[in-house]
């Protein structure tokens, strides 16, 4: 299964594991964001309703 | 006629706080803006300056006729008060520096380097920048701030020649000066709640 | 349809809101299947360079990542511009919400350069004309991040940025032109260089093709997802501004 | 116009207005070289010509908050841009007034600390040019980013990060110039890009800059 990468697998490999892990971590932190600034406009708008 | 205004509002950091102001001011006459802190005198005041666009309405005048003054006076404190004043006159292209210094009893202080005045001495150094722009239409935003009974009566005087020679003002002030002028309480032109600065209400 | 429907409907943020909350999924499920084809092809399924060995993988990374390193930054020049001149929200959120994906993507076109220099060039790290570009291009965007992030009032820190993205957009091309005077001597032969145009068979084109269009829409689907939390973080703090003022 | 660039001289050069801090950090950085890289001579001499205008640059960086901060923080710089002068000659006159303070006394230095680092004496003419060439630029460019951030607190680091950017087309021609010129190359290519950067920052980059005080100035 795995394709022979010969005396270059340390390069190649790293260059797949530190493009993906930048990757995910990008991905992450604005999905992460995106739910935290949605999760607190909900709230203050439910609080607005609640009041008005 | 030197200035006109129609329907303005104005904002401060994307928020409109005035709205709906009409007004004249015309040689001669003096406009006092009254309300309490915050609601949006000193904002009305730049954004008539030009120093920011209004939020709605027009604004009508000539922008090189009004000179205004900040609550801070704009002072070199290593120039002398008459290297402060010659600069400012230069710079609005005029050369007599003498009836603001008269007018602001600066006389004795003109070689005493402006960081060594008192505070109301710096006061008085700024007003008396008014003067030598020989500009029409003064905006003055707190004037009197700082300064002595004394002082706010030489200020009262100065602006009362202002208007005989038929220059304008338009002050933002608390205490009365002493001359006749026209009222302008801005707290009820203050912006409804209603409008969101930027996206809808309701938007998601 | 009436006359008055244009395309710039979707720079209302109602509008704008409704249509990516719509294609937002397809992009990202598109971006993501066409990411794990193009890498599964080009990883298993291609053969060694016979002068690069299998370092030649690393274009599958590099190439994407540099182009949208690029392109991500034109994109923010181009709604910096719309945002000067029609005043649209939408677009200066836009740019601000695509410039950290163009920090990533140049980071990843700058790491994974480096690990294919080291077996290459013998070193982390030359002064290639092109490697000091994406450098250099590296500390611009840091100075478009910061500024956004230093500004308290948006639509002051959406127009000074803007200004700065033109300026800055104008100095990098300065910079790129003059890397290349400063570096003429030393430029590397084409036969080893991560540039598809120079020496990529078709072989390695295609895969290379599909993962550069997964990076496209990984990159759309970035911004739209972003986008919309700036829109709603906006929103936010124009609720706690007027909450302040009453 | 002039009597603002008077002002602003006459501020600099009294008491308290920090003329000369940046020559003074000039001539640091410069002294510090050796004690980094070690005592050779020719290892001196060879990248005196980088080290002097990366030391001119910092020097230059290191002044640039000044520019607007103090007319910022006491009211000058509103009087200013409500007075009849355009905002485009009063930044231009400010980054005028930055380069006579902060970047010509640099260039006139240079030759004596160019011979501290072995250089040639040839040598010396091709620094002088490449930094008085140059020099205008690294004052405009950083007019520019003193704009971006007056009025912004911490904004001195974020200043930096702004500028150093975009001093570096600039940094490339203007120290390729004075190496060629140092060791006797063809100096045509990097005259007439600095000279071009010079005179295009001078011309363009003054309308920027105002464009931006009249946002931070809202």
């Amino acid at each position: 299964m795995m394709p022979d990468l010969g005396k270059y697998a340390t390069s190649v490999l790293s260059a797949y594991g530190a493009s993906i892990a930048i990757l995910v971590v990008l991905i992450w932190a604005s999905l992460a964001r995106s739910a935290r600034v949605r999760k607190s406009l909900e709230a203050f708008e439910a609080k607005r309703k609640g009041n008005g | 006629m030197v200035l006109k205004v129609k329907d303005l509002a104005v904002s401060r950091g994307g928020l409109t706080v005035l709205e709906g102001l009409n007004f004249t001011l015309s040689p001669g006459q003096a406009l006092v803006l009254r309300g309490p802190n915050g609601s949006g005198k000193t904002t009305l005041l730049r954004t008539l300056a030009g120093l920011q666009p209004p939020a709605a309405g027009d604004i009508v005048g000539d922008p090189e006729t009004i000179a205004y003054a900040a609550h801070a006076d704009g002072l070199k404190p290593t120039l002398s008060v008459r290297e402060n004043l010659a600069f400012w006159a230069q710079v609005f292209g005029t050369s007599d520096l003498s009836p603001a210094i008269d007018a602001f009893n600066l006389g004795t202080l003109l070689d005493r380097a402006a960081g060594a005045l008192s505070a109301g001495q710096k006061r008085r150094l700024g007003l008396a920048r008014l003067k030598v722009t020989g500009r029409q239409v003064w905006m003055l935003d707190e004037p009197t701030v700082s300064l002595d009974t004394s002082s706010v009566e030489q200020f009262a005087h100065t602006i009362r020649d202002h208007l005989k020679n038929q220059g304008s003002a338009l002050l933002a002030t608390h205490i009365d000066l002493g001359f006749e002028a026209t009222v302008l309480d801005v707290s009820p032109y203050k912006a409804k709640l209603r409008d969101l600065p930027v996206l809808e209400e309701g938007l998601l | 349809m009436s006359e008055r429907r244009s395309l710039w409907e979707y720079a209302n943020p109602r509008k704008f809101m409704g249509l990516s909350g719509t294609i937002l999924p397809w992009i990202t499920i598109a971006g993501g299947v066409l990411l794990v084809v193009g890498l599964i092809w080009g990883f298993f399924f291609t053969p060694d360079d016979y002068r690069q060995g299998s370092t030649v993988k690393i274009i599958y990374l590099h190439v994407p990542s540099a182009l949208m390193a690029i392109n991500a930054w034109f994109m923010m020049l181009v709604a910096s511009l719309i945002w000067l001149i029609r005043r649209h929200h939408v677009s200066a959120l836009a740019a601000r919400a695509a410039a950290p994906v163009g920090v990533a993507m140049t980071i990843i076109a700058l790491v994974t350069g480096a690990i294919w220099g080291q077996p290459m060039w013998g070193t982390w790290w030359v002064w290639d004309p092109r490697l000091t570009s994406f450098l250099i291009l590296f500390l611009f965007y840091l100075g478009y991040v910061a500024l956004w992030a230093a500004v308290e009032n948006d639509d002051t820190a959406a127009d000074l940025t803007s200004v700065t993205c033109i300026v800055g957009s104008v100095f990098a091309v300065l910079s790129r032109y003059a890397v290349n005077f400063w570096n003429q001597g030393l430029h590397q032969g084409a036969s080893l260089s991560l540039d598809p145009e120079e020496n990529v068979a078709d072989i390695f084109y295609y895969p290379l093709l599909v993962t550069i269009a997964a990076f496209v829409l990984i990159f759309v689907a970035l911004v739209l997802l972003r986008t919309r939390t700036e829109i709603r973080a906006r929103q936010l703090r124009a609720y706690m501004a007027r909450e302040r003022m009453q | 116009m002039i009597a603002l660039l008077l002002r602003d001289l006459k501020i600099a050069v009294r008491a308290g207005g920090g003329f000369g801090l940046g020559l003074a950090f000039f001539l640091i950085v410069v002294v510090l070289v050796p004690f980094s890289v070690g005592p050779q001579s020719s290892l001196l001499a060879s990248i005196a010509p980088g080290i002097l205008w990366l030391g001119a640059l910092l020097a230059c960086l290191l002044s640039l908050d000044r520019i607007f901060a103090l007319d910022f923080e006491d009211g000058s710089l509103d009087l200013l841009a409500t007075s009849p002068l355009p905002l485009e000659g009063i930044v231009s006159v400010k980054a005028a007034a930055h380069w006579l303070t902060s970047a010509l006394p640099l260039v006139i230095a240079a030759p004596f600390l160019a011979l501290m680092l072995n250089l040639p004496a040839a040598g010396y003419f091709w620094i002088v040019l490449s930094l008085l060439l140059g020099t205008p630029a690294l004052s405009v460019i950083g007019t520019f980013g003193a704009a971006l951030t007056v009025g912004l607190k911490r904004g001195g680091l974020l200043l930096s990060i702004l500028v150093l950017p975009l001093y570096v087309p600039t940094l490339i021609f203007g120290a390729e110039l004075a190496r060629r010129g140092v060791n006797g190359m063809d100096t045509q290519t990097p005259l007439l890009m600095l000279a071009g950067i010079t005179f295009a920052t001078i011309a363009l980059l003054p309308f920027a800059s105002a464009a931006v005080i009249r946002i931070n100035l809202r």
